[in-house]
């Protein structure tokens, strides 16, 4: 009704066309770029706190970390790039190394589920996780967050090595809730028996990656110079 | 560490994370072509093969763009190139097979920039998966998205000759119905193990 | 002559019907099923029966109440929405907080059932669209099972299921697992005696297979239910665990188990069978009780939960218009008949 | 009836209820339920796509006589892509746990119809102001009913609001909320609510002109 | 082997009580003549007669008084002496009016009737046939299709076998079964002019079960150089139909959309061929028919041999009816049309009269409660045309008349009403279907 007729359709110019694609992509590309460089340092800096915060909370001695990864023979060596799942060595304020913190993922329920963890080289030890990213069920795969008695088998979940430091000595397995006897074993969730056993098996996969690397390598690691603060 | 086989990826993108029913993807063309089953069907052809060329193009980018290390292009650089891909395609497709264009055809613009193409770009980028994966990851997505539909289009064409009560009529019916699959398609879960 | 002068109906042809009537066959529906409450009641106890009581009632009065409210007649009388009532009260745990099962009745019955049109029209099986709900709504109060014949069933209401409102429930009463539970995570498997006479726990009505087939009995004798469809879940169930039974007999349990066990019998016998949601032909329902027996098993065997009769049941209710699409039968003078 | 002068104040005002883009227009709807399990991740979804709206439009709007017809799509999607990323990388910055939570479908905004649509609709062919108002209006409108969906999933799915306890301890939380169905659900279920609200309207206009019908014969 | 357990019957179809034991052992007994006789010029399917007396005319029982008005048409006879009163428009069953001849017999009429030039067994087939239509002979079983037409086929189609339908299917009726029993000869005699006329080789006489004596009689009667043979089928309704026939006895299928010639098949009821076989001799057309007046709602019931045109008022109040007859139709209760008007004429199609009291229509489909359709598959179990009633009857609910005719066959549904039988929500669902198949005739149409 209010729209008023069509203008006469003057036929484009190739220069229009070029002046107004040439024109809206420098708009964008200056607007994204400035936007980028803007937030940047943000971000990193949002990213880090991310990270402290969850490190915090899985391995509470920790004040500053490096992050690793293993090389082509599987010796440690400082991380060139951002891996997709990163593992840090943790430094207390003396710079003395309290434990690492590993990323891991695998299958739950309905998704991968990630999963933050500590391990304490003095108790040869899982002593903490969090869920970083999860989509199972709330109110039944998230008790693994919640539920006291499984977060008590975190006090600390034996993941010692075995012999000749190749291998987890017991591989840590989940078992049905109230049936926990022995140290490396996890106390499962009546319930939630797959997000329980899907956690034991992440730990147990990544462990067995990660602990004889870290056992070996970890105490002797000269961290670079740049020690994230 | 464990790479998931191309199994598990294709039954978590088609059953148990349904683009549709779980990720709210493609909701669009989701409501507005499961009236009838002829069109779903044919929808769904579509669908699956702009998920194709999409999955492609946006491996592709995503190789350039880390190349390049210029990650804040991405969305940009995605939704064009898969845009003008699909064009081109389109083009090429009533170029040499008038039918198939025919079938598809007027489907094609309504999905060149649709939720559940993009997302599935950006999904595939997310998880990182290579090419072979990422293929097989736009095949399980796309036939997830079909199934939704033709469910979908069965029980609509059913729900057409009841009595449905008139504030009931229309998307309010297809979104019960879709709540109802979602519960249903909740029974899939943990089997891309 | 006067008797000839008075007015006569019209009426078109035919002028005869056999008699048979919906309601009749919905109450007969009902009866067959009252076995198996009674048995119900009988092995958990009066926190069994006030979850049937309510979960009937809550369907019968929404129905009833939407219908009046829409300023339509009263659809009770047809039986049909007191059979719902009953399956999906016997689709519970016994211990399930009433309000719960009220919940989950008003959902079946409001939107499984009168948003598509009432009786006839529902694509989905309300009374497992409101049990799908609460599975999804309230996970651990729906796993939650007690055990069966415990003592003092009868003289104690269980705690759980006078909870208060939309407050979690807090459990007196022992609890246990199903067997399917012990299948999957524990890969015991209980015998088929002990299943069938319905001596293990699980939903209130699910327990008995014996009696569940007995009321599916009755009403295959008095054609009232079309008994293509448990038979073809039955076959397809059995085959496929047998085969598996064969290659891997601790993994997988044999066919007697995974047909006595969980929601199966009730499942296959009274809820797939819903005349409005499953397939017209006979052909159709062949191919509809396969497809439930395949999801059944896969659901089972690999995927995350241990039962699957209630997903499969509704996965196939959405696949049933396109079998009557695709089945259809052959037309007289058609096709290979056509000479 | 017919008004022939665009007043900016209705262009906002109509984008709340007469052309909701939600539960009237039925666009935008793959956000609409996927970020809509919290009344938080609403209100950020809501206020993200608003800020792409007006900033499209208000681009859109001021560019409409530099851009050619044939260049007309690619040039939308082009700006709406770059408000997008900046979007994205504006709520990474101001919290990461928001950017978790919203996940890809922050980047997904450049797919919703509505913003396309709006763009080529309404502010190629309006002055900037009344674009921007346009804008605005469908902007709140979105982020309301994404707001009133994410409440009833969030009081109900968590027993929480805006992440603050509503209940005292044991509430039981209605975990389908918070699951993809109870978003179709909870969004049915309003749409309901506006369908019987709209009929009554109807209705009630249908009776008030009839009155003033039978009055004026 | 197979042959073993094959039962010679179609599949599908239904029981309904067959409630034929108050007339079956009734003798043929003659009818009186009406006051006035109402015959319609349009007692058949196609075009109606052409008359060729006038108002105030004088006719002999016997004599033509209306002429065939082209090959779908046939002739008209009177079937009493009197006097030509009027010719106009008359009430027919269908509600509709259509041209008919009132007769007002004279009182002391008597049942002598004026004989025509005899057509004899040595005339040629084309002879034989137009005999047939000038004796005004259509199908006695009910359909009223000019029995002429079916004898010659369309070109290039041969008939090899020639089917006598002695099923009479129908609860209630029992005249074609009185007919087979005191008319056997006349049927022997019908079968010969027809193997005359349409050079088939074979003859099958279709008799269900629950007339057995009627089939031994045609088998210790049967003349040698007959070749008929007797096929007994189970008792199911529809059995009576001509695609059942030919689907039980021969295993084909009329093809849908078809005709009986495209599988050299053709069908007479065994009251048109023992007609054929008693009139033609003669020369004489028909101008009286036997029908079983029946029913709860009358007590004289019976068969009776009735002259066309009497009305149904008056027949009735000859088998003294009971007080509370609350429904009277033409024929069984399966297809019969309801009367509406009791003046409405007994025509040639008319096989019987049956009258329901309300004891038994207060149970009959009227009154009963409309379910919705639950899908219990019943109807499709009955349909013996294998349609799909249920989805027919949705969709007829929801005015999607092309979808059904074609998509789900509706033009193949010959409204024998088994679906409305059995169906169990008590929805009407041949009546749906015939009200649809005219919309989509109307639809087509235009």
């Amino acid at each position: 009704m209010n729209t008023p007729a069509p203008p006469q359709q003057k036929p484009t110019t190739v220069w229009q066309m070029y002046r107004s694609i040439v024109g809206i992509g420098a708009f964008c590309a200056l607007l994204i770029v400035s936007v980028y460089q803007g937030t940047s340092a943000r971000i990193a800096d949002n990213r880090a706190r991310f990270l402290s915060s969850a490190i915090e909370e899985v391995l509470p001695a920790v004040r500053s970390t490096v992050e690793v990864s293993l090389d082509e023979s599987g010796s440690l060596v400082a991380a060139a790039e951002a891996a997709d799942l990163p593992a840090y060595l943790g430094y207390d304020e003396n710079g003395d190394l309290v434990g690492a913190v590993i990323t891991a993922r695998g299958m739950g329920y309905a998704d991968n589920i990630t999963v933050l963890y500590s391990y304490s080289f003095e108790l040869q030890a899982i002593v903490g996780h969090k869920v970083l990213e999860s989509k199972e069920t709330p109110g039944l795969g998230d008790k693994v967050e919640l539920e006291p008695h499984f977060l008590a088998n975190f006090e600390a979940l034996d993941a010692r090595l075995n012999e000749d430091g190749t291998a987890l000595a017991n591989a840590i397995v989940t078992v049905k809730e109230g049936e926990k006897t022995e140290a490396w074993q996890l106390d499962g969730i009546t319930g939630a028996t797959i997000t329980s056993d899907a956690i034991g098996s992440i730990l147990n996969q990544a462990s067995s990656y990660w602990l004889p690397a870290l056992e070996r390598d970890a105490r002797d690691f000269q961290p670079p110079q740049s020690i994230e603060e | 560490m464990n790479e998931p086989g191309y199994w598990s990826i294709f039954l978590n993108a088609a059953l148990v994370n349904n683009f549709v029913l779980a990720y709210f993807l493609g909701i669009c063309p989701f409501f507005g072509v499961s009236a009838k089953l002829e069109t779903a069907v044919r929808m769904s052809g579509a669908v699956t093969f702009v998920m194709l060329v999409a999955s492609t193009c946006a491996f592709g980018i995503n190789l350039i763009l880390e190349a390049i290390n210029a990650p804040y292009l991405r969305i940009i650089s995605y939704i064009l190139v898969i845009s003008s891909a699909v064009q081109l395609v389109e083009m090429l497709l009533r170029k040499l097979s008038p039918p198939t264009f025919k079938a598809l055809g007027i489907f094609l613009p309504l999905i060149t920039t649709n939720c559940a193409i993009f997302g599935l770009a950006l999904f595939q980028t997310n998880k990182g998966y290579g090419f072979t994966q990422a293929i097989v990851y736009a095949l399980g997505a796309a036939a997830g998205f079909a199934l939704a539909l033709v469910l979908m289009a069965g029980v609509r064409e059913k729900l057409d000759l009841a009595d449905v009560p008139s504030i009931f009529k229309g998307t309010a019916a297809a979104l019960v119905v879709a709540g109802i699959l979602s519960m249903g398609f909740m029974g899939f879960a943990g089997l891309g193990r | 002559m006067a008797k000839l002068s008075k007015h006569l109906e019209i009426g078109s042809s035919p002028h005869v019907t056999d008699g048979a009537s919906t309601d009749v066959i919905m109450r007969n529906v009902f009866f067959a099923l009252l076995p198996v409450t009674v048995f119900a009641v009988y092995a958990f106890g009066t926190g069994a029966a006030l979850v049937i009581i309510v979960a009937t009632a809550s369907c019968v009065l929404t129905e009833h109440w939407l219908c009046r409210w829409t300023g339509n007649p009263s659809t009770v009388g047809d039986w049909s929405i007191a059979i719902t009532g009953l399956l999906y009260g016997l689709t519970l745990p016994p211990d399930l907080p009433l309000w719960m099962v009220f919940i989950g009745g008003v959902f079946g019955v409001g939107i499984g059932k009168y948003l598509f049109g009432g009786l006839g029209m529902n694509a989905f099986n309300p009374a497992l669209v409101g049990r799908a709900f609460l599975q999804a709504a309230f996970p651990q109060a729906m796993t939650h099972w007690q055990v069966p014949f415990a003592e003092g069933r009868f003289e104690s209401i269980p705690s759980s299921v006078m909870a208060m409102p939309f407050w979690e429930p807090t459990y007196d009463a022992v609890t246990t697992a199903t067997p399917l539970a012990l299948m999957k995570f524990e890969s015991e498997f209980a015998g088929g005696r002990e299943l069938a006479a319905g001596l293990t726990s699980g939903s209130v009505g699910e327990t008995c297979g014996a009696l569940i087939l007995l009321g599916g009995l009755y009403l295959v004798a008095r054609n009232m239910m079309n008994w293509r469809i448990p038979a073809s879940i039955f076959a397809t169930v059995a085959v496929i665990s047998w085969v598996y039974q064969l290659y891997d007999p601790t993994t997988y349990p044999g066919p007697v188990f995974m047909l006595f066990s969980g929601g199966l019998m009730l499942g296959a016998v009274f809820m797939a069978t819903d005349m409005v949601a499953s397939p017209i032909t006979n052909l159709g329902c062949w191919l509809y009780g396969a497809l439930i027996g395949v999801l059944v098993v896969v659901i089972r065997f690999w995927g995350g939960m241990p039962e699957g009769v209630m997903y499969a049941i509704l996965l196939a209710n959405a696949v049933s218009p396109h079998i009557d699409n695709l089945i259809q039968p052959r037309v007289f003078g058609t096709g290979r008949g056509a000479a | 009836m017919a008004k022939k002068q665009v007043n900016p104040t209705d262009e906002f005002i109509k984008g709340l209820w007469r052309d909701n883009p939600v539960f009237i227009q039925m666009l935008g709807l793959c956000p609409a339920l996927a970020v809509s399990n919290t009344a938080i991740n609403a209100l950020a979804m809501g206020a993200a796509t608003t800020f792409v709206l007006v900033m499209a439009g208000l681009s859109v709007s001021l560019l409409k006589n530099f851009i050619p017809r044939e260049a007309r799509i690619v040039s939308y999607i082009c700006i709406i892509a770059t408000f997008v990323t900046c979007v994205d990388y504006a709520i990474m910055a101001i919290s990461i746990e928001l950017h978790r939570a919203l996940g890809a479908f922050i980047a997904l905004i450049v797919v919703n119809c509505l913003i396309l649509g709006r763009s080529e609709a309404f502010a190629s062919k309006n002055k900037p102001h009344i674009a921007v108002m346009d804008g605005l209006g469908m902007g709140v409108g979105f982020t309301v009913a994404l707001l009133f969906i994410g409440v009833v999933r969030e009081v109900l799915g968590s027993g929480t609001l805006f992440g603050v306890d509503l209940f005292a301890d044991g509430f039981q939380t209605w975990t389908v909320m918070v699951l993809p169905s109870g978003g179709f659900f909870a969004m049915a279920i309003w749409l309901l609510v506006v369908n019987w609200i709209r009929q009554r309207q109807e209705k009630a206009d249908k009776q008030t002109s009839e009155q003033t019908g039978e009055a004026a014969s | 082997m197979l042959d073993l357990f094959r039962k010679d019957t179609f599949r599908h179809g239904v029981h309904p009580p067959e409630m034929k034991d108050d007339t079956a052992e009734l003798a043929i007994r003659q009818f009186p003549f009406a006051p006035v006789l109402i015959v319609p010029l349009s007692q058949h399917l196609g075009a109606p007669a052409k008359p060729v007396v006038r108002e105030g005319q004088e006719v002999v029982r016997g004599q033509t008084i209306a002429e065939p008005d082209g090959f779908m048409s046939v002739a008209m006879h009177a079937p009493a002496s009197g006097i030509v009163r009027r010719i106009m428009l008359a009430p027919g069953i269908m509600g509709t009016k259509v041209e008919s001849i009132y007769i007002e017999p004279y009182p002391a009429s008597t049942q002598e009737i004026d004989d025509g030039e005899p057509c004899g067994l040595d005339a040629s087939p084309d002879e034989i046939i137009t005999a047939i239509q000038n004796a005004g002979i259509v199908g006695l079983g009910g359909a009223a299709f000019p029995t002429h037409v079916k004898l010659k086929p369309p070109e290039g189609k041969k008939l090899d076998t020639l089917f006598i339908n002695g099923v009479e299917c129908e609860p209630y009726l029992t005249t074609d079964y009185r007919v087979m029993l005191e008319q056997t000869e006349d049927v022997f005699t019908g079968i010969r002019y027809l193997l005359r006329a349409t050079g088939t080789k074979e003859v099958v006489i279709a008799i269900e079960a629950n007339k057995l004596d009627a089939a031994e009689r045609f088998r210790t009667m049967c003349p040698d150089d007959l070749p008929v043979s007797v096929r007994v089928s189970p008792v199911k309704y529809p059995q009576g139909a001509e695609k059942m026939i030919f689907s039980a006895l021969m295993g084909r299928e009329v093809p849908s959309g078809g005709l009986p010639a495209d599988i050299g098949a053709i069908c007479c009821n065994v009251a048109t061929t023992a007609e054929i076989g008693r009139l033609l001799p003669r020369g004489r057309g028909i101008q009286e028919r036997v029908i079983t007046i029946g029913g709860p709602g009358v007590r004289k019931k019976g068969n009776y041999r009735i002259p066309i045109g009497t009305p149904v008022r008056y027949a009735l109040e000859q088998c003294d009816p009971v007080d509370d007859i609350s429904r009277v139709f033409m024929g069984g209760p399966m297809m019969g049309p309801t009367v509406s008007n009791l003046d409405i004429p007994i025509t040639k199609g008319t096989s019987g009269i049956t009258a329901f009291t309300t004891g038994e229509t207060g149970g009959s489909t009227g009154k009963k409660k409309v379910y919705p359709c639950i899908g219990c598959a019943r109807c499709v179990e009955a349909c013996p045309m294998f349609l799909n009633p249920s989805q027919l009857g949705i969709l007829a609910r929801n005015e999607e008349y092309e979808q059904m005719a074609e998509s789900w066959h509706l033009m193949d549904c010959f409204e024998c009403g088994a679906c409305t039988y059995v169906c169990p929500s008590h929805i009407p669902l041949v009546q749906y279907f015939r009200m649809s198949k005219k919309m989509v005739r109307k639809l087509s149409a235009a």
